[in-house]
């Protein structure tokens, strides 16, 4: 889960910059913070001087003000409008040149489904919850969302861009820095959002050369860990429909592996993937719950069955209580 | 309080006002189609609510705060459409 | 100032049965009232956000499941925004002290005032039915089509809960705003408003227009969702944007509705504990005007990465740099009325103290999220979480505690402990920039909002900040305690224990029941003290 | 400051007329309310319908034409009604104030009828989104008789208010409570009244009268 930290202080690892545009960002980010660090110290200092010598009962004099107020009302407002018009203008540009794509940039499509990303390369190639890129070379994501909005982040490259259902977004950029960074969602969207995350693999030229060969070389066969292939499964025959909360229809599923569950005629059965398949394919007795699921027999292959039991198996991150 | 003058003369001559403009309104439905059309039958309707609001909700009678009032609804009510279609309507502008 | 002195009449407590506080009309039990229902609104809100952050001191804590995770912050967000904070000074401080302090015998409308309460409490029972029935796990800003189509918690309940307590803010607000026009003191012209005057003022101008958006928004979103009439959806064209607008054309607005009330106060304990009139007069009136009008110009920074136009983002961002400069206005008055003052550093200064500080740091960050690449950033991380605790609780709570403070003596007609109320003062103000200064960090990092477990490289400032909110809580506990204490064994309050102007201070401490016997006259500006 | 009988309840003003104008300002800023309730929808509307013109054409073509444009005279002709009403009681003639009262309730339950009729003509063709729509209807267009009904349903609501609120004003005025100097209520339902009167106005050609490109 570590990126590669630019440096490391007090336990914390400072974020890298991954491209020209997060460099120029942080330049903003340091202005403003230099800005704001000026403002806090000055009227800090300003205050606490105040403070300490016309504190009640202390000798210092007290005449009125001889400068006219209109004209120190003036001075600050239009002081601190310079201020902030500066740094609008600083945003503004670089916001719009984030909106504009360089001609030619390489397209990759992006579906955001609760909760995975889909990547699509131009070649056929399709990964989840990963993306890889060329070194300098600017792509362009096109975006799209299958269900509720979702928000693709990668705070190496300082972008975020939300994925809105119903229509398509983009975004562009252009690594500088080789390594894998994090991907996020960043805008709630049920249950398993913090885990709707994944990796940005940012490849020398030659490396990604590489990888494509092999990546192209599996087209389709989706060489992808089964627990991702289970969880990709388990969101496209619904199973969150009724696994996805707590007045679902169905029991929560996270925590379920390995515990003993209680079935409806009293017995207990122990979750494991002998369970767990049998409760997929055929449904178990659980008790406190009316038996509504849908029998999956004939549906869902068993070695489909196999890797959602092992995606079951993964989301025991959360206790039961 | 003033006891104001109006009587009945002004109200129902805004009435027949009123179902004249009503007419013109549903007769934009007979004339040929154009984008035309719907600027018309809205400057009818803001014309039709303004006899409303000036005759037969008195407001003619009264003073400039509750005109101020009154029209501060449809001042933020036009902040509310401005800005918003400032989004919808320029989003393709820029590529 | 004034011309007449008051006789006293039985105290406002004077009656105490049950039905006479329920079916009262006067506007100051009306406040006691208030007080009484956003405390227990608060402490709900206020354990929510204590489970939050136990879940959140470790990656992946295990104390509740990512679903009940979800419920807890939505629940925080709701009851905190709606049922406390909102509320918080215009409906208990406003109530309480805008007819004293107007010189009028009680507000506008008593029995609208009356059924607004009632249509907040029915809110709020609407609102934690939901919560008790399994709770609601969509946020605050109930988002479509997630809201509409694919939660399984209890929407309806909650969005009605909001959509009546909304109805009681509107009501608030006419009255309000009927009460300043028309009730005002002979003399009492509109520059010789006290500040917090003019901000109860402006915040129900705002209420009185942005609230009805939001009734409406929560009712296209809730008939989508059980009706299948949308207009949201975007299977059959529906924009989900255009809940968004709708959503924040009330919600901006609205974070105005729970800060300029905040700056009210913030004058009135500066120039009280100065002894000095406020620096700069007719410009805090002017910004307080402003900042009402401006704000609601702004709502479109909540969506700079949504695909909102970018030509409108260029405007929502510049319009919302203008908005900010009448606060910074305020803040260097506020500043400039303490110098040449003589500074008494009593609990409600403290509060002043702690909510420029809080509330400027809050502010500047605000800048941050306001600068269009910036913001790209920082969106939906915890750099806006840290933001905007900064000016709601760092900036709102503390206004409202400072001000619960001060007038204190008018409403109990007894005095706080004082040196407890210190103690609380500064606890509060470590325990929140520990909370939450490491939130800024954490944001920047990249650490998303709205996460029940979290990638190891955030733990140690997560942890921090939990740590903080121990202290803090220990500091919102105390006056819980010694507040009621004081309210029966606290020493007796004089009329005017602060030496402060403002018209409230002629009535009795505690009132008669309609406040004076004769209507003041007001000869002269507001915060007229003696020369120093 | 000796306090007239009417004022007894009320120890907050200090005199009938400052009771007024306080109660005028209430109503004209609830009204100001009222507005931006329903502007969320002229908003919604207006997004889609530039978004979606034709569909909207097609939608509007759904509709009942003639009964839109019957309603906008009967609305209209309430509300010349009330205006007649208010204007009697203020010579102080509460026999005809009762009768214009009746009158603009009467004409506001046939617009309520009208409307019901239309529904119920929208039910047999199966537009009714969410319960019986027909699934060969172009979606936009559902769209726009979303709308529609969103839009007249919170009017009709409002109606039905604005019917009770005249029903009140029966009530006070059987009671002897109106008098040329003592018809506030009356005034207040009014602008209420009419003010229901003026979103239809714009409803009307925004759902009956979109134009075909
Ligand atoms: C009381 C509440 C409150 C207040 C007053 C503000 C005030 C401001 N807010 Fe904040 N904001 C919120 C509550 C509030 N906000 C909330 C709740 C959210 C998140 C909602 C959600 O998504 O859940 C939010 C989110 C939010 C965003 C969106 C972030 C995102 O989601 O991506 C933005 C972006 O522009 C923003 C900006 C501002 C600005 C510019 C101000 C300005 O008004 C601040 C002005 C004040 C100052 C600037 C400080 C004083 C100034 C000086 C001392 C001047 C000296 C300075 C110089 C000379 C440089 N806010
Ligand atoms: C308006 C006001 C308001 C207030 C006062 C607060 C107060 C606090 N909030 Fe609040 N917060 C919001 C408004 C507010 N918040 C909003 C709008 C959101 C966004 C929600 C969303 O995303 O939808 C949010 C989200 C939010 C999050 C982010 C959740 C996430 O995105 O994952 C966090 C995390 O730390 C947090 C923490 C806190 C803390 C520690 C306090 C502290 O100040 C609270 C202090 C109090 C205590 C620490 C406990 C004190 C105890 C008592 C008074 C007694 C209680 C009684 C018993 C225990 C019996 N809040
Ligand atoms: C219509 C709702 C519904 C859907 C869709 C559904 N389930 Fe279920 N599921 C249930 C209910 C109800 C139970 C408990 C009663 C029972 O076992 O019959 C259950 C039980 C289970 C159990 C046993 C749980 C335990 O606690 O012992 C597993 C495992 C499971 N489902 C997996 C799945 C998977 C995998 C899918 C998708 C391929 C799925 N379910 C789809 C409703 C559903
Ligand atoms: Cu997808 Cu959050
Ligand atoms: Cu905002």
């Amino acid at each position: 889960m570590k990126e590669p930290p630019i440096a490391t202080f007090a336990g914390v690892s400072w974020l890298t910059a991954a491209s020209e545009h997060a460099k120029h960002v942080d330049d903003v980010i340091l202005g403003l913070v230099g800005t704001s660090v000026a403002v806090i110290l000055f009227l800090g200092i300003l205050t606490s001087v105040i403070l300490v010598r016309y504190r009640s009962g202390s000798r210092a004099k007290r005449p009125p003000l001889s400068l006219a107020t209109w004209k120190i009302e003036t001075a600050w407002t239009l002081g601190t409008l310079a201020i902030f018009l500066y740094f609008f203008w600083r945003g503004a540009v670089l916001y719009l040149d984030a909106a504009r794509p360089p001609p030619g940039a390489e397209v990759i499509d992006v579906t955001g489904r609760q909760w995975m990303w889909d990547t699509r390369y131009p070649d056929g190639t399709r990964e989840f919850n990963a993306l890889h890129l060329r070194l300098n070379t600017p792509v362009r994501l096109v975006l799209s969302s299958e269900d509720v909005i979702h928000s693709f982040f990668v705070p190496a490259l300082r972008l975020k861009q939300d994925l809105i259902p119903g229509k398509l977004t983009t975004m562009w950029f252009d690594p500088d820095r080789t390594g894998t960074f994090s991907l996020y969602c960043a805008q709630y969207c049920g249950s398993a959002h913090a885990s709707m995350i994944g990796k940005v693999t940012v490849l020398a030229p030659h490396e990604f050369d590489a990888w494509q060969r092999s990546a192209g070389a599996r087209t389709g066969a989706l060489a992808l860990a089964p627990e991702a292939r289970g969880r990709e499964l388990f969101a496209k025959f619904g199973c969150a429909r009724c696994h996805g909360g707590l007045n679902a229809a169905g029991p929560s599923l996270a925590g379920l592996y390995g515990t003993r569950v209680r079935l409806s005629d009293g017995t207990f059965a122990l979750a494991d993937d002998e369970y767990l398949h049998e409760a997929i394919l055929h449904g178990r007795k659980v008790a406190g719950f009316a038996p509504v699921m849908p029998t999956y027999s004939g549906i869902i292959r068993d070695s489909d069955a196999a890797d959602i039991c092992t995606y079951i198996e993964a989301m025991k991150t959360a206790a039961t209580p | 309080m003033r006891v104001s003058e109006s009587s009945v003369g002004p109200l129902v001559a805004t009435y027949v006002a009123l179902m004249v403009l009503l007419v013109m309104t549903a007769a934009t439905r007979a004339m040929p189609a154009g984008w035309w059309i719907t600027p018309i039958s809205l400057g009818i309707a803001a014309l039709k609510a303004f006899l409303v609001a000036y005759l037969f909700m008195r407001l003619r009678e009264e003073k400039a705060l509750v005109r101020i009032f009154a029209g501060a609804g449809l001042f933020w009510l036009l902040i509310l459409l401005v800005l918003t279609g400032a989004d919808y309507l320029t989003r393709s502008w820029y590529v | 100032m004034i011309a007449s002195e008051q006789g006293d009449g039985p105290s406002y407590l004077q009656e105490s049965t049950v039905r006479s506080w329920l079916g009262t009309l006067d506007h100051k039990r009306i406040g006691i009232l208030y007080l009484f229902t956003i405390t227990f609104f608060f402490a709900i809100g206020a354990s929510a956000a204590a489970m939050m952050r136990i879940q959140l001191a470790y990656p992946a804590a295990g104390l509740v499941t990512s679903d009940a995770y979800n419920r807890l912050f939505t629940l925080h967000g709701v009851i905190m925004v709606w049922f406390f904070l909102i509320p918080s000074i215009p409906a208990v401080l406003g109530n309480f002290v805008l007819p004293l302090a107007i010189g009028a015998r009680d507000v506008a409308f008593p029995r609208l005032n009356l059924a607004s309460w009632y249509l907040f409490v029915g809110g709020g029972a609407l609102a934690l039915y939901s919560i008790l029935v399994g709770g609601v796990d969509t946020g605050w800003t109930f988002y479509t089509p997630y809201s509409s189509t694919y939660s399984n918690g209890h929407v309806m309940a909650m969005a009605g809960g909001i959509f009546v307590a909304g109805f009681g803010s509107i009501a608030t607000g006419i009255n309000f705003i009927v009460t300043v026009h028309k009730l005002r003191a002979p003399g009492l012209t509109w520059f010789r408003l006290p500040l917090f005057v003019w901000s109860i003022y402006a915040t129900s101008i705002i209420l009185v227009l942005a609230t009805p958006v939001l009734a409406i928004t929560l009712t296209l979103m809730a008939l989508e969702r059980v009706a299948g009439v949308g207009i949201f959806d975007p299977r059959i064209g529906g924009d989900p944007l255009l809940f968004q607008h709708l959503f924040w054309f009330y919600s901006h607005p609205a974070v105005y509705i729970m800060i300029l009330p905040g700056m009210g106060v913030i004058s009135e304990l500066v120039a009280c504990f100065s002894k000095k009139a406020v620096f700069g007069y007719h410009a805090m009136a002017f910004s307080i005007l402003s900042i009402a009008g401006l704000g609601f110009l702004v709502w479109g920074h909540h969506m700079f990465v949504t695909s909102q136009s970018v030509y409108a983002g260029v405007a929502f961002s510049f319009l919302s740099f203008l908005v900010a400069v009448p606060s910074a206005i305020k803040v260097f008055n506020w500043v400039a009325t303490m110098h040449r003052g003589a500074i008494e550093f009593t609990t409600p200064f403290l509060y002043a103290l702690g909510f420029i500080a809080l509330f400027t740091i809050g502010g500047l960050t605000g800048i941050f999220l306001a600068t269009l690449a910036v913001d790209v950033h920082l969106h939906d991380t915890f750099f806006v979480i840290a933001h905007f605790h900064y000016i709601m609780v760092g900036g709102g709570v503390m206004a409202y505690m400072g001000g619960i403070h001060y007038w204190w003596p008018k409403i109990s007609g007894r005095m706080y402990p004082e040196a407890w109320g210190r103690v609380a003062a500064v606890t509060i103000f470590v325990g929140f920039n520990l909370t939450f200064f490491p939130q800024y960090i954490l944001g920047y990092l990249g650490m998303p909002r709205r996460y029940w477990i979290y990638p190891e490289q955030f733990h140690t400032l997560n942890l921090v900040s939990s740590a903080g909110a121990l202290v803090l809580a220990i500091g919102y506990i105390l006056p819980l305690i010694y507040l009621p204490w004081s309210f029966f064994k606290g020493a007796r309050a004089g009329t005017n224990p602060w030496g402060a102007t403002g018209l409230e201070w002629l009535a009795a401490s505690p009132p008669a029941e309609h406040n004076f016997r004769e209507t003041p006259v007001v000869t002269r500006p507001a915060y007229d003290y003696p020369p120093l | 400051m000796s306090k007239a009988g009417a004022l007894a309840n009320a120890p907050q003003f200090g005199s009938q007329e400052q009771r007024i104008a306080a109660n005028q300002l209430g109503m004209w800023t609830l009204i100001a309310t009222e507005i931006l309730f329903f502007g969320g929808l002229f908003l919604s509307y207006v997004t889609y319908r530039v978004a979606y013109p034709s569909a909207f054409a097609v939608g509007s073509r759904h509709l009942d034409y003639l009964c839109g444009t019957i309603n906008t005279g009967v609305l209209l002709t309430s509300s010349l009604c009330m205006a007649l009403g208010d204007l009697s009681i203020r010579k102080g003639r509460t026999r005809a104030l009762a009768g214009w009262i009746s009158a603009t309730a009467a004409l506001g339950a046939a617009f309520v009828c009208i409307k019901g009729f239309e529904y119920h003509e929208m039910w047999r063709d199966h537009l009714v989104p969410g319960f019986r729509f027909d699934p060969s209807v172009s979606p936009q267009v559902e769209l726009f008789v979303c709308l529609y009904f969103i839009m007249t349903g919170l009017h009709a609501i409002h109606m039905l208010v604005g019917i009770g609120l005249m029903a009140w004003l029966l009530k006070l005025n059987a009671a002897s409570r109106f008098s040329e100097r003592a018809h506030e209520p009356v005034k207040m339902v009014g602008l209420y009244w009419h003010f229901v009167d003026c979103v239809w106005i714009f409803l009307y050609p925004l759902l009956y009268l979109v134009p075909k490109l």
